[in-house]
């Protein structure tokens, strides 16, 4: 048996001492800058705490007892009034139809604009390459703005109703869909584009035949997964804007005591219909994506 | 190898799933459409056409970019004030008036631009509007009064005690108790200074000779200190106010990002198939990730609220206690996908649970977790501007405050035009953290 | 027991910036008398100072009517009435004040039929409460579609008159103390600050509504804060006219004779009527 | 019918293709060979106008399509039918949608895209995969096809557009030998029975030996031979491949083994 | 030194180990062969105690480590090394931590969770990658290592237990030949040197026979074979792989060729 595990010679062995220095400096080197890194992000966080803790009205300990009054105050009205819960149900039943019509409206419109605005982003198939930079900036922007901003200024323009909800949803969603979308169509074989490219196909054709079959799994579960976002969306921009479920549960929840009945009500419908509409969608996503 | 040969009950059932696949492509849009056409109906959009209000539109349009200078003469006293946007902080000060407004005796002149010219004096007020004539207006028995050629054009309006006229050049407004002109201009006035700041109306150049070698204006501190503070604390735009909210948006976001992390992922090992066997455990810590994300962070704002008032650390309470929901859900995923065979190299030699965990899996998960912290991060930014809205801090009260108003347009669109920066900011910053923190180390 | 700092809060329906402006010398005041960091608080909308008060987290706000109504019918122990906004001519009540635009032909509510109706905020008194409780007993259904087609909430006052302003809604409600002239927007009020700020001109509104007089909305202090602060936060309060005259315009939105001390029998109607519109 | 005039492509610096002219006169089935990097890819592309030449004509009959822009080009597209390498189907539609493809230039967009495919066409469609062999496959998912296979389906989409020139960009190069075969006796019999001009980019010297009427060999991205099959001797082949006195056939050599007795009855079982 | 009584492991109704017994005297290098699925990985890992026995005694030096629970089953597993053929190491952390992984055990849970080593463990480590000639790889993440650099790792990290018992589950099953012969080397020397006993699974019966003292032959959970290598008679071989006439040994052989010089020659000059 002979030593090759242990290598040749002696003399011509690389130096032990070097590799074992070497090792011994990362070493050292790696636990500074970690313990730098960490003693940052400890003082980051413990300052940063402690500031927006003197910011605020109440401090953390005060509040901490103070924790479950809300709550409380809440379950209880709505308890002892739990008579009127069924019927406070099918009162917002058509507010919370709205929510969900304004979160898929917007899904549909800002899905159709993901997928041209993707397309006209992604290298190798933008319709003018030249334009790329200015998609891509569009779809930040789109993405960058909150839609609350979009909803309130367009309430301004075209008075309210959930109108101005769906435009400022479906912008977000064209700017949010769009990125992910370009980030797969990126990946897309390009061999097939090719092939019809030298058929004399136009772009959409390209487009529709060649791109959009390899990709439609992994968008419509993007698209799902969006849907499921703006649901909140929209029930939060009716919270602070106005129309559908999000509406009602501010009124109730501003008007407070005498309500609280009303506030379970509505925040119980508002949470089971997210819950439901997560869990399908989830098990649809994970369809889509493992199973083709 | 004619076409005889070919079995004709194959171009049948290629023929077939081609008419199929026709009634697909077809009833998939229309049932798109109907949706779409039902949401339509049930939205009013016929009724919202009627609604919309595109006159709003052009205000807030224009506002965006320009502002509007008042000339307002009280006729009861004959006091004439000149404000920025008609507020007391863009008044101009007494003995100090743009250079289109001129007082000689009793007469005020305004020039408007393009030969419009509007005079205020003691009988009333004229307007000179090239290419149609004089607008002239006299008080008589305390009514105005109104002298111009017939017939009046559709943008004067003339009613009993309000005689209003809008040109391109600017609007004009007479009623009993004042007079006023409004001019509009381009541009964001008293970004840098207002009018009563002893910098107001200085180019670059001469700010900068100032800021480095002219002499002190105010005595106890230097030009650039007294520049920059007159900056930072300009009363029409508040810039250091702004900063702050930003800043506290920024720190809600963090705080609330960070902290959920550091939360959620131990407790994520108890939601994860493999690492709790005890399936009453996993799915009640399931159930509870679910709940706290199902719930919202704007319904924690406010749950909250109560126990800590508002202020930034409610807001960042809030963040954290969703994301907590969020990223157990994730992490715990992203546990359950593990590569085994790590975790039992590390149990081989006799490591206990922690020590498995520490070394068999976070460097595992390490990436997805970063990826997914990072991407809230950014995303949160958004958030935080909502909720702010809510808890009363940051830009996000700053900005709904604004449009509720519907007067400062341009404020508002100061403040989006800083919220999509500190995003698109936020954004390649947790972009670059992503790239260096995955791919290096 | 000593305190360690002060919070005042703010209503909300207003834009934040101004309000904390409008109140900033106050608050350099109160941290002069107490000596303690004295912080404003502008959440967005009322529930927001309410929830603070009966929390604790804040100090010392001045209330509608309605909303400290609400604060007293959750926890009649949270807070203390102390002081009211005194009128030009020493009355503290006000109106609710319901107005449309000049042009749109509507002279009185009566007009307003099959027209779109606009309150402020539910924890409002003037912009909900009372115009709720009168309005039917005028014959003026607040029910969306049985007399106005729609009801809506704009969630303050600076935006109810803007909202009406613009033609949004047809009409609204706000609060004004009802003295002086229509064209200022009498001597204090919603309508007063926003034609101020330049906001509406008042020839484009006409009135076409007043609700019986309102009591003045409560300036409120924390009951658990010590005697001594109380004390001194009355007193600075009400020396603010001498003070600083300005200041007092500031935060009392318009002219005023200054604040005096009521407490809290003055509120018993009115949340008797908060009382009985609850669950409704 | 077709002259190819001192056509030139640069890639920054670099002359993939370098001033090659040349004419064909009749339906030739023409072959071009040269080593890996010589520019054959580059100027077919050319050709079909997927890439854009630097300078230079390609005259088809007597019409320059390097000048044609827009729709023009993509009319141009539609005549010029293109066999490549990977096959560049779409592998995720059916056979017949892929053979159908070859007519889209000619079909408005809107048709195409909600597959109004007319009843003609698709049994057109069916035809030609039949002529080819593999008609039973047409309602298969391209993907599910043997490479072999996959190809042929590439040769009806070219078929489907009616060309008049068929460019074949290394169409065997990812098939086994006896596929390989198939594939070239195929574009052989298009060429001799339908009279469409074919030129093929090969690898290799057999399969231009076998099936060319003209191989054209090309070096650095000019023209180093143009003749006849039988003037390639190994002196030339060196010249082309740029190898040294070691140089040997076989190495160039992937193809189909030379007693292809077997294969020629298999494939002529596949074709009839 | 080593008894095995009556081991059992049951998956449901199936026995993956059926009641095998034996002794080992000394620190041998034990090969235990079988064809997949025989239950060899299961025997070693309940000797590891990564899986619990169904029944049976496993005594070490008098102790039977199957009845060990919780700190005591852990300190075992320390004095028992084990090593994988997917090497199961930490891929993104450098080599030196996964050998430092070795005495996890020994260490504080809050030093080691923030990779606070002591200078002299460290030192250790690296000593023992130099004996193995990888210490220059040290300060590499793991997966950038070759599949026999990473084994020699693994190895590393179970010397680093110094372990009475080392345990290898088919350790070179996953490496090309040449990296085999390097590992198989590395155990047999630390097995010799050191004086630790091996048990390895292998695959193969040539490996059996040119590196243990001893064989077991398992098959369907039994032993069926026990003796040295040289009683491994091709009866012997058909019996433990289940065979029959047409059983060919080469067919098992996936290791290292007989003529090893030009290896031998190549791994010096990578280990130099
Ligand atoms: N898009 C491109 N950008 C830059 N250089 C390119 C591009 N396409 C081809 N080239 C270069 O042009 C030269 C000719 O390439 P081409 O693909 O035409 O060669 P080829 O003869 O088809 O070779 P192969 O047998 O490998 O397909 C090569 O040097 C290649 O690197
Ligand atoms: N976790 C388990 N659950 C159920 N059955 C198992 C499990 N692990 C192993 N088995 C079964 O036990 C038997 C013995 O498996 P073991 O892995 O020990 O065989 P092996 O001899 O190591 O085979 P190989 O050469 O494939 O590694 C096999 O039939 C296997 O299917
Ligand atoms: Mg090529
Ligand atoms: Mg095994």
């Amino acid at each position: 048996m002979v030593d090759i595990a242990f290598g040749p010679e002696k003399g011509q062995r690389p130096d032990l001492a070097d590799n074992r220095e070497a090792y011994l400096d990362m070493v050292r080197r790696k636990r500074m800058y970690g313990g730098i890194l960490m003693v940052l992000f400890v003082a980051i966080m413990a300052s940063g705490w402690w500031l927006a803790d003197s910011r605020n009205a109440g401090g953390f300990w005060n509040g901490l007892s103070q924790l479950f009054d809300f709550p409380a105050e809440v379950l209880s009205e709505a308890w002892a009034k739990r008579a009127n819960l069924p019927h406070l149900f099918w009162d917002h039943v058509p507010a919370l139809i709205e929510t969900l019509n304004i979160a898929a409206v917007a899904t549909l419109i800002g899905t159709v604009a993901a997928m041209a605005l993707s397309l006209l982003a992604t290298r190798g198939l933008a319709r003018w390459p030249r334009m790329i930079p200015v998609f891509r900036r569009i779809m930040d922007m789109l993405r960058a703005i909150p839609e609350i901003v979009i909803a309130l200024v367009l309430i301004f323009i075209l008075g309210g109703g959930p109108v101005p909800a769906v435009i400022a949803i479906a912008l977000h969603t064209g700017g949010a869909l769009g990125k992910l979308f370009s980030e797969v169509a990126e990946n897309a074989d390009l061999k097939p584009v090719e092939g019809l490219q030298s058929v004399g196909a136009n772009w959409s054709q390209r487009m529709w035949l060649g791109v959009i079959p390899q990709v439609a799994p992994n968008w419509l579960s993007y698209a799902l997964l969006r849907f499921e976002i703006n649901v909140r969306a929209s029930a939060i921009l009716g919270f602070v804007g106005e129309g559908g479920i999000g509406h009602d549960l501010k009124l109730a929840m501003q008007w407070g005591q005498g309500r609280y009945d009303e506030v379970v009500a509505i925040f119980l419908l508002l949470f089971l219909a997210i819950v439901a509409i997560d869990r399908i969608s989830d098990h649809y996503r994970h369809k889509l994506v493992k199973g083709h | 190898m004619t076409a005889t040969a070919m079995a004709p009950s194959l171009a049948e059932t290629v023929t077939r799933r081609f008419a199929a696949r026709r009634r697909m492509a077809f009833a998939i849009p229309a049932a798109i459409i109907a949706y779409l056409v039902y949401a339509a109906i049930s939205f009013d959009v016929a009724g919202l056409v009627n609604r919309a209000r595109f006159d709003n539109a052009a205000i807030l349009l224009s506002d965006f970019w320009s502002h509007k200078t008042h000339v307002t003469r009280d006729n009861r006293n004959g006091k004439l004030t000149v404000a920025i946007e008609g507020e007391a902080k863009g008044t101009y000060p007494e003995g100090m008036l743009p250079d289109w407004v001129s007082v000689a005796g009793g007469v005020t002149t305004i020039d408007l631009g393009q030969g419009h010219v509007v005079t205020y004096d003691d009988a009333g007020a004229r307007y000179v509007v090239p290419g149609y004539g004089t607008i002239d207006i006299r008080e008589v028995d305390g009514r105005p009064v109104l002298t111009a050629p017939e017939p009046l054009p559709s943008w004067i309006n003339a009613a009993e005690n309000r005689i209003a006229v809008t040109t391109p050049a600017g609007r004009f407004n007479y009623t009993r108790s004042k007079v006023e002109t409004f001019r509009y201009q381009a541009g964001w006035e008293l970004w840098f200074f207002t009018l009563d700041s002893p910098f107001y109306g200085k180019s670059p150049g001469e700010l900068a000779g100032l800021a480095l070698w002219g002499d002190r204006i105010a005595a106890d501190r230097s030009n650039l200190g007294y520049m920059l503070s007159e900056f930072w604390n300009n009363r029409m735009w508040r810039h250091g106010d702004v900063a702050w909210a930003i800043f506290e948006t920024i720190l809600m976001a963090f705080l609330g990002t960070m902290t959920a992390a550091l939360v959620a992922l131990p407790l994520s090992f108890l939601a994860a198939r493999n690492f709790m066997p005890l399936g009453i455990f996993r799915a009640a810590a399931r159930r509870v990730f679910d709940f706290i994300r199902g719930v919202d962070g704007l319904i924690w704002t406010i749950i909250l609220s109560r126990a800590f008032g508002p202020g930034p650390m409610t807001g960042a309470i809030a963040i954290a206690i969703t994301d907590t929901g969020s990223f157990g859900k994730m992490f715990s995923e992203a546990l359950e996908n593990i590569d085994e065979k790590q975790v039992e190299g590390v149990r081989s030699t006799g490591a206990n649970a922690v020590q498995r965990a520490r070394f068999g899996v976070i460097p595992q998960i390490m990436p997805v977790f970063l990826a997914q912290v990072l991407y809230y991060l950014e995303s949160n930014t958004r958030s935080a501007t909502v909720i702010g809205a809510i808890v009363g801090g940051g830009i996000g009260l700053l900005l709904t405050q604004a449009i509720l108003t519907q007067k400062d347009w341009e404020e508002v669109a100061y403040y989006m035009v800083l919220i999509i920066l500190m995003v698109m900011l936020m954004d390649s910053l947790s972009g670059w953290l992503r790239r260096k923190l995955i791919k290096g180390s | 027991q000593d305190i360690t700092g002060f919070n005042i809060g703010i209503l909300g329906g207003e834009n934040a910036q101004d309000r904390l402006t409008n109140n900033e010398c106050f608050r350099a005041y109160a941290e002069e008398t107490l000596g303690v960091p004295v912080k404003l608080f502008a959440p967005a909308d009322y529930d927001g100072v309410i929830q603070g008060l009966l929390g604790g987290t804040i100090d010392m706000a001045w209330l509608g009517p309605s909303a400290y109504a609400k604060v007293y019918l959750t926890d009649p122990e949270a807070v203390d009435v102390a002081l009211v906004k005194t009128n030009l001519d020493g009355t503290f009540t006000y109106y609710s004040i319901g107005f449309a635009r000049a042009d749109s032909g509507i002279k009185s509510m009566d007009d307003m039929k099959g027209k779109v109706m606009s309150f402020n905020d539910p924890n409002s008194a003037s912009g909900y409460l009372i115009p709720r409780v009168e309005l039917p007993q005028q014959g003026y259904s607040i029910e969306p579609g049985e007399f106005f087609a729609d009801v809506k909430f704009t969630g303050g006052h600076e935006q109810t008159i803007v909202a009406v302003a613009n033609g949004t809604v047809d009409a609204g409600v706000t609060w004004a103390d009802g003295q002086g002239n229509w064209e200022d927007g009498y001597n204090s009020g919603a309508l007063r600050k926003a034609s101020d700020a330049g906001l509406v001109d008042m020839n484009d509104l006409v009135e076409i509504w007043r609700s019986k007089p309102i009591p003045e909305g409560p300036i409120v202090l924390r009951r658990a804060l010590p005697e001594e602060v109380k004390a001194k936060m009355i007193d600075l309060t009400m020396g603010l006219i001498e003070k600083d005259k300005e200041c007092a315009y500031n935060i009392a939105a318009g002219e005023t004779a200054g604040f005096s001390k009521i407490d809290h029998s003055f509120y018993e109607t009115i949340v008797e009527v908060r009382r009985q519109q609850d669950g409704t | 019918m077709l002259d190819v005039v001192a056509v030139t492509k640069l890639f920054g610096q670099k002359a993939a293709v370098d001033n090659i002219s040349f004419s064909v006169d009749r339906p030739a089935f023409v072959g071009i060979i040269g080593r890996s990097g010589a520019g054959k890819s580059t100027f077919l592309r050319m050709m079909n106008r997927l890439t854009d030449a630097t300078s230079g004509e390609i005259r088809v009959d007597g019409r320059d399509v390097l000048a044609l822009k827009g729709a023009e080009a993509r009319a141009w597209q539609s005549q010029c039918a293109m066999i490549f390498q990977q096959f560049n189907l779409v592998p995720r539609m059916d056979v017949a949608s892929n053979v159908l493809h070859g007519i889209l230039n000619r079909r408005s967009t809107l048709q195409t895209m909600f597959n109004l495919w007319p009843r003609a066409d698709i049994l057109r469609a069916l035809e030609i995969l039949d002529r080819l062999g593999i008609s039973e496959q047409a309602p298969k998912r391209a993907e599910a096809l043997s490479g072999g296979q996959q190809q042929r389906v590439a040769i009806a989409r070219a078929l489907m557009q009616d060309p008049k020139i068929i460019l074949a960009d290394e169409p065997i190069a990812s098939l086994d030998p006896m596929n390989a075969q198939v594939v070239m006796d195929t574009l052989r019999r298009i060429n001799l029975e339908d009279g469409r001009m074919v030129i093929a980019n090969l690898h290799t010297l057999d399969t231009a030996r076998r099936y060319c009427d003209r191989v054209i060999g090309m070096r650095d991205g000019r023209i180093v031979f143009d003749g006849t099959p039988d003037m390639l001797s190994t002196n030339v082949a060196r010249e082309i491949y740029g190898a040294d006195e070691s140089f040997n056939e076989a190495a160039t050599s992937t193809s189909i083994p030379t007693d292809t007795t077997a294969d020629r009855a298999y494939a002529d079982a596949l074709l009839s």
